[in-house]
């Protein structure tokens, strides 16, 4: 008898933010082990638009369902437009679980990450605690059109309002390139020399090892993620903390969740599965980045 | 002298219908590389209950088990796949439609991205208000949705206006106006949705667009993408204002001279273009129930792109309505046909780029060939 | 009272006072001849009566009412049409739908198709034209768009119809069509303002003349108070020599050109003929003979000739501008505003084009060289321009066409093939460019004169080659030149044997 | 003969003059707005220690407390300000002087943003392997830091040879064969770094890029971006090779017909184009230390719009090199006083817009003056 082989659609935000390429390999993995474990084929087929685009995701979702795809996962770059696409393909037996990004309104069985909202809040919670609560801040925000960027604004935003002695200059968007982002940064600061924080709800700069041209921890800086690229920040002080986004637990997760549900029948025992965001510090920088190793695409 | 111009009659229209050949036979090659190559899919089998709801068939297994009837299918050639083909297609290709009246009146239109997200949000809006957790959730239906659509459509409407305007009233070359108002546009969407998705229509809406018949066939965007082609066809084929957007991308001066309003062509071919934004705006927040500022982002190069692959010139003069929607069915093609061929997602981009290179060159073959044989008919 | 008056027109242009206090007038039904030197301001004063420019000072009174067309369409609402000297047209379009594309024909809003046709087909028949009105424009040589042109003002029912040069691409045959056409409308009550380099048509069909010179008016005449030389005087402001061909008198070269079977499928076949270095050959032909294309295939342009082409002896690559180039052809083309000359550029940069490697040192462009060179052409050719660094397309059409022919002077080829090398160009600088040819072959140069007025042809080869329908249909020697002979081999009736 | 083409010189080189000068005009007023409004700003001292880096001065304030020592400047009219403005501004200046040359010729060059990308991520990967932790980190860092440059600057080259090649080959409108390698090449640098990001260069190379003068200002990208811009307006305005690139692009066929080899043109602008990328890439591999496949996503347009807004003109024949320069400088100096002048950011992009068209329309106003006063003096 052959081999049940079962085929997960995993669609992410954008082709390419590293952090999707993780949650990738993070899938790939969950396949090949769970695969190993239940004696069953598992291929991870990847439809990711190439920039963030909810329409197109919801395309891919319809076009998954049409060409066999046992189960989905999908990081909603917009759940409003997500909410039909997931809830059509959940009617044609093909379950979905969402990942990063939620559509709260949908059919998906499973959820797992953070809300960007609570993201935001601890970001800036995080940020008050190293400025020691009072001070000049920036956000940094990436792509203004991104719904889930927006939600992490107004997370930081929120929290602000617990401390009266910082104040938010403003929040500043850009190109998502690591160059503009540097760039931005820069200018930022040329105009603004008095801001002394930066909370960074998307860590584009970071990708770059010349962004921050202060003298490390005359500013300090709290940003969303934990790449490779970033942790260097963290090593020469610039950073005072990384909130890691379980990146490579996206993929991983979501196909544990889908193999659970498809070929064991079991549901997760809570529809919200929540990933905390893990603080990268000085200290535990070395330990962290070991993780890469394995969560890096070959 | 009236005996030696009826041979010519059938060589122009001749030379039309095989035009547009050079782009069908790719589309077809690619059907038939598809439907031999993509293999064939099982997919559970549906039936209609007696409450008028399509649900799986079920049966019951060797080992007990309730178990999904499954049916095999073409992966590419059944009914669900071709109508999802032309759904997908039809955002681009009804824009594309428009960009064509554009750019054969020797124009370029970059902002019809930012076009398409501004109606959507507008109308989002509008239609939020008479959804069911708006503030006139109260409204008929009928009302609801089509202060929606006039909102929707009107907005577009009313940015091609601008952009038209601007560029007879300021003289600058549509491509500054455009990538102008491109940036404007959007900002205002962004300005009014803070960035937020906006959701939550009355079911009317979302029940008229997404209409099903059959066995779940949505062909709503597809109808509304076959009229907008025939109507933008017949207007430039069969109308003289049609025959005005030819002339003035062909030579403006002479058609000034020949006394036609070159400024009100260009307005109206901007508008148009505005116009088909807003269609497929409106259609797209109806099938798919929610409208952000970052909505359409980069349509614009996607929607010239189709446009060209149908044959439409850039340096003015040349192009149909059939060949934007040929062009952008073609792009679409590549899309689903590397999901359905199941090639790594990361050659995706070099697959597209070849694909559209070597298209227009088909096509162009075709078109020579034509000639060719042309010329030693009449030889 | 005058039917149509001009009064005190002035027009500017950067660098040029095209107008200066022109005032004149003209007789209902009349044929009023406009003439001057290239440059002298007739184009800008029908454009200004058509509403394509406006006057900046100045007015014009019709039937005493003072009109200011400010666009064509108002122009044409006042029962003014125009023939533009440039012809324009879109290129993309049928025949037929340039012919009716101020007023096209519609059925409920829908463009009918047959009645544009037909009343395209009845506008060519009124001028005795045979086109295929379904043909695009861009596939007709620029004779028969030319004649579309008259057609296309004709077709308006204008009342006043300005014709700017509508003779300068027409050879002897369609012209004369042309001029009984005219004498229809004027027996109509029409009234015509002619513009016209050509001497003998003036006086042959206009009643009165008026002559400008460098945007002044000099003088309005009737026909009958006045004769050629005056006229001639009155414009150019000396006398004009007529040059006689030297080159006849030299001895001829060795043969540098030699054509064997050139064909080209659907345009011409089996063309073969030899010219020998001093020598000039010219082509005669009623319009589309083929001519042109001919021209075209030997400077390698034609990617579907065949035959054999010698220079010198050494066998030329076909389909090769390169080749062509390299082995010293030239070809100076007929239209000269979509082959002779990049518009947006200005007549210095035009003009050293073909010779720019010549002109530059380790590719830097000597700039001098490149302004004394310039200057000596424009000066010898009296082009009238505000400098020789304005932008060509705002010299007048004569002017543009000298540029061009300079450009190839300088270019300094064995083999130049001229296509039309005076078209709207006037009498004193037609005269130059004579001389000049002459004087190539004098240097020894090979020179095929390709050209519609019989005149000129005449005047300048030792041998002219006449062809019809893409086929030489003879060939005669300068002795055997006459007017009858030629109009006879192009027409298709048999010469008697030489 | 000599004596009448004296008055003709100082008439094309005033016009020649006021056409950029309409630009100036306008970057001057951007300036001064921005040096009056922007107000000023404290910003704490430096000095250069014994050890030769720059550290901060601090002081003991009245409670004992150290505090930096600020000085007060002008936000905007300062030397880390003004070389931070011609630092970000010369990554598209660069490419603009590239995409000047192809629009001049009648061309337009999609593909430059993802020729950025792909030199980029060339470059970088050669130079990491040469860097630190690469695997011939032992390499002198001369040839290390030339083999970078070579990766980075050829892969563009050959790309641009790419873009030539096929649009003269294939003989396919340029926009379509450089949407295709706008595709194909981003798609080639993402499965080259599989999206990661890619850094660790030897320090030799950064600090050739970062070299600083001064009090910090880092001025190699505006020393390359001046170098570029130069040689590209020499090219341009002297050259018999610049010269054929206007005529081609002012009438293809005429060029044709007067000898000129317009495929070896058009293969020139297209390479000259990808060179421009990767000299822009280099600089920004070293500048920012990292390199990603996404890089440079949607500078087409950017690059584009620099050279259109500094008057090149999308019909052909028109451009310079210095135009291109000033426009980048234009768009540049809006996102700068964005922040400076604290507008809030939700509307940079409708301001953005706003200002292009702006400054357009007032460069175009004043080459329309220029020729009013050329006309009156004329009389
Ligand atoms: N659009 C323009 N821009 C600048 N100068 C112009 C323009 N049109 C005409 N001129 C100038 O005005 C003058 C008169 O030109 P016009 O075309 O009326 O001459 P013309 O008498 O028709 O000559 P031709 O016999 O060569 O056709 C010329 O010196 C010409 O350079
Ligand atoms: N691009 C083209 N495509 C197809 N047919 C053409 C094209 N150009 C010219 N022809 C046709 O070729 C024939 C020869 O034209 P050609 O211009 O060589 O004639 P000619 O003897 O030079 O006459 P003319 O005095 O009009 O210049 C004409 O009948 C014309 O319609
Ligand atoms: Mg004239
Ligand atoms: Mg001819």
């Amino acid at each position: 008898q052959t081999k049940k082989s079962y085929t997960i659609g995993l669609v992410a935000k954008s082709q390419g933010n590293p952090v999707f390429q993780a949650a990738r390999v993070g899938a790939v993995d969950a396949a090949k082990e769970l695969g190993k474990k239940y004696d069953i084929n598992i291929k991870i087929d990847w439809r990711t638009p190439n920039e963030e685009d909810a329409q197109k995701q919801a395309e891919a979702i319809e076009q998954l369902v049409l060409a066999g795809a046992d189960g989905i996962a999908v990081s909603c770059s917009d759940a409003n437009k997500l909410t039909d696409a997931i809830n059509s393909a959940v009617k044609n037996g093909v379950p979905v679980a969402t990942f990063d990004s939620d559509a709260p309104a949908s059919k998906r069985f499973v959820t797992y990450g953070v809300d960007d909202i609570k993201c935001g809040e601890q970001v800036m919670e995080e940020l008050a605690k190293v400025m020691g609560g009072k001070g000049v801040i920036a956000i940094l925000a990436g792509n203004q059109n991104a719904p889930n960027l927006q939600k992490r604004v107004q997370g930081v935003k929120n929290a602000a309002k617990k401390y009266p002695g910082i104040t938010i200059r403003d929040t500043y968007y850009h190109k998502e390139t690591p160059q503009d982002a540097a760039a931005k940064v820069e200018q930022v600061m040329q105009a603004n020399p008095d801001i002394t924080g930066w909370a960074m709800i998307g860590g584009w700069p970071l990708f770059t090892d010349n962004a921050l041209k202060w003298q490390a921890g005359t500013i300090k800086c709290v940003s969303v993620d934990a790449l490779p690229a970033e942790l260097a920040y963290l090593k020469s002080g610039h950073v005072q903390i990384l909130l890691a986004q379980q990146v490579y637990e996206w993929g991983y997760r979501s196909t544990e969740h889908l193999i659970n549900k498809i070929h064991l029948k079991k549901n997760p025992e809570n529809v919200k599965d929540v990933s905390p965001l893990i603080p990268v510090t000085k200290e535990n920088v070395d330990a962290f980045a070991k993780n890469w190793e394995k969560w890096l695409p070959k | 002298m009236s005996a030696n111009n009826s041979p010519a009659t059938p060589v122009r229209s001749r030379r039309l219908r095989l035009q547009e050949g050079g782009l069908l036979v790719v589309i077809l090659l690619l059907g038939v590389l598809l439907t031999v190559f993509g293999g064939s899919v099982k997919v559970p089998k549906f039936e209609t209950n007696a409450e008028g709801e399509r649900v799986r068939v079920f049966r019951t297994n060797e080992s007990g088990d309730k178990e999904p009837v499954l049916v095999e299918k073409n992966k590419f050639l059944n009914a669900q796949n071709l109508a999802q083909v032309a759904k997908d297609t039809s955002f681009i290709a009804i824009m594309a439609v428009g960009a064509t009246f554009v750019i054969i009146s020797g124009g370029i239109d970059l902002s019809v991205g930012a076009i398409y997200a501004l109606a959507s949000v507008l109308g989002a809006l509008v239609l939020q208000r008479c959804g069911p957790e708006g503030a006139h959730a109260g409204l008929s239906p009928w009302i609801s949705v089509s202060l929606g659509m006039l909102a929707c459509v009107g907005t577009a409407v009313l940015c091609g206006f601008l952009n038209g305007g601007m560029i007879v009233a300021l003289r600058v070359h549509p491509f500054i106006i455009t990538l102008g108002t491109m940036a404007i546009l959007r900002g205002v969407a962004f300005v009014i949705t803070k960035g937020q998705s906006i959701g939550g229509f009355p079911q009317a809406f979302r029940d008229l667009i997404r209409w099903e018949i059959g066995d779940g066939l949505s062909l709503v965007p597809l109808v509304v993408m076959i009229i907008v082609t025939i109507v933008g066809g017949i207007y430039l084929a069969r109308l003289a204002t049609g025959r005005r957007v030819y002339a003035i991308g062909g030579n403006e001066l002479a058609s000034k001279f020949s006394g036609i309003q070159v400024n009100r062509v260009k307005l109206s071919v901007y508008i148009i273009s505005g116009l088909t934004a807003g269609i497929a705006a409106l259609l797209s927040i109806g099938y798919y129930g929610g409208a952000t500022s970052g909505d359409g982002q980069g349509y614009e190069l996607n929607v010239i792109a189709a446009a060209v692959v149908g044959g439409a010139s850039l340096a003015g003069g040349k192009g149909s309505a059939l060949g934007a929607l040929l062009g952008a069915l073609v792009i679409q093609l590549i899309t689903t046909g590397i999901v359905i061929l199941q090639i790594d997602q990361n050659y995706s981009q070099i697959i597209m780029g070849i694909v559209v290179i070597v298209a227009v060159v088909l096509d162009q073959l075709n078109n020579l060939l034509a000639k060719r044989r042309l010329l030693s008919h009449s030889k | 009272m005058a039917y149509l008056a001009f009064q005190n027109i002035n027009k500017r242009f950067p660098g040029v006072q095209a107008l200066d206090q022109v005032s004149f007038e003209i007789e209902r039904g009349s044929c009023h001849a406009l003439i001057g030197e290239n440059g002298a301001g007739k184009s800008t004063l029908g454009k200004i009566l058509a509403g394509v420019y406006t006057a900046d000072e100045g007015g014009m009174v019709l039937e005493g009412q003072p009109i200011c067309p400010t666009n064509p369409l108002a122009a044409r609402h006042l029962g003014i049409a125009m023939v533009h000297q440039e012809l324009a047209f879109c290129p993309n379009l049928s025949v037929a739908e340039n012919l009716c594309l101020g007023d096209l024909p519609r059925h409920a809003g829908w463009l009918d198709k047959t009645k544009m046709r037909k009343l395209a087909r009845a506008m060519l028949a009124e001028i005795d034209c045979d086109i295929n009105v379904d043909l695009p424009i861009n596939e007709l040589s620029t004779g028969q768009e030319q004649l579309v042109q008259i057609a296309a003002a004709l077709g308006t029912k204008a009342q006043i119809i300005v014709m700017d040069e509508p003779t300068s691409s027409l050879s002897l045959h369609e012209s004369e069509n042309l001029f009984q056409l005219l004498a229809k409308l004027k027996e109509r009550g029409i009234t015509i303002i002619y513009v016209s380099h050509r001497m003998e048509e003036l006086f042959r069909l206009c009643d009165h003349i008026t002559v400008l010179r460098d945007g002044k008016h000099v003088s309005t005449e009737p026909i009958p108070a006045t004769n050629p030389e005056r006229v001639i005087q009155q414009m150019v402001g000396r006398e004009v020599k007529q040059y006689t061909s030297q080159h006849l008198h030299k001895d001829l070269g060795e043969e540098l050109l030699r054509v064997e079977n050139l064909c080209s499928p659907g345009k011409f076949k089996d063309i073969s003929f030899t010219l020998r270095a001093g020598e000039i050959l010219g082509f005669a032909g009623l319009i589309g003979a083929g001519r042109s294309e001919v021209a075209q295939a030997i400077f390698g342009l034609d990617e579907n000739a065949t035959g054999k082409v010698f220079i010198h002896g050494k066998e030329l690559a076909l389909r090769s501008v390169v080749a062509a180039l390299k082995m010293g052809i030239g070809l100076l083309p007929e239209d000269r505003k979509r082959l002779g000359l990049v518009l947006t550029m200005n007549c210095r940069e035009n003009t050293s084009l073909t010779i720019l490697n010549r002109l530059s040192k380790l590719g830097f462009v000597r700039q001098g060289q490149e302004r004394s060179m310039v200057q000596g052409y424009v000066d010898r050719l009296h082009v009238k321009t505000p400098s020789i660094d304005a932008p060509v397309a705002g010299l007048s059409g004569g002017n543009q066409q000298k540029i061009a022919l300079a450009k190839w002077l300088a270019r300094q080829c064995k083999v130049l093939i001229v296509d039309e090398p005076t078209r709207g160009v006037d009498v004193g600088a037609k005269a130059e460019i004579h001389h000049l040819l002459d004087e190539l072959a004098c240097q020894g140069l090979a020179l095929m004169v390709i050209s519609s007025e019989l005149p000129e042809v005449m005047n300048l080869s030792r041998r002219i080659i006449v062809m019809r329908q893409g086929d030489i249909a003879g060939e005669l020697a300068r002795q055997d030149f006459s007017q009858t002979n030629l109009m006879r081999l192009m027409a298709g009736i048999e010469a008697k044997a030489a």
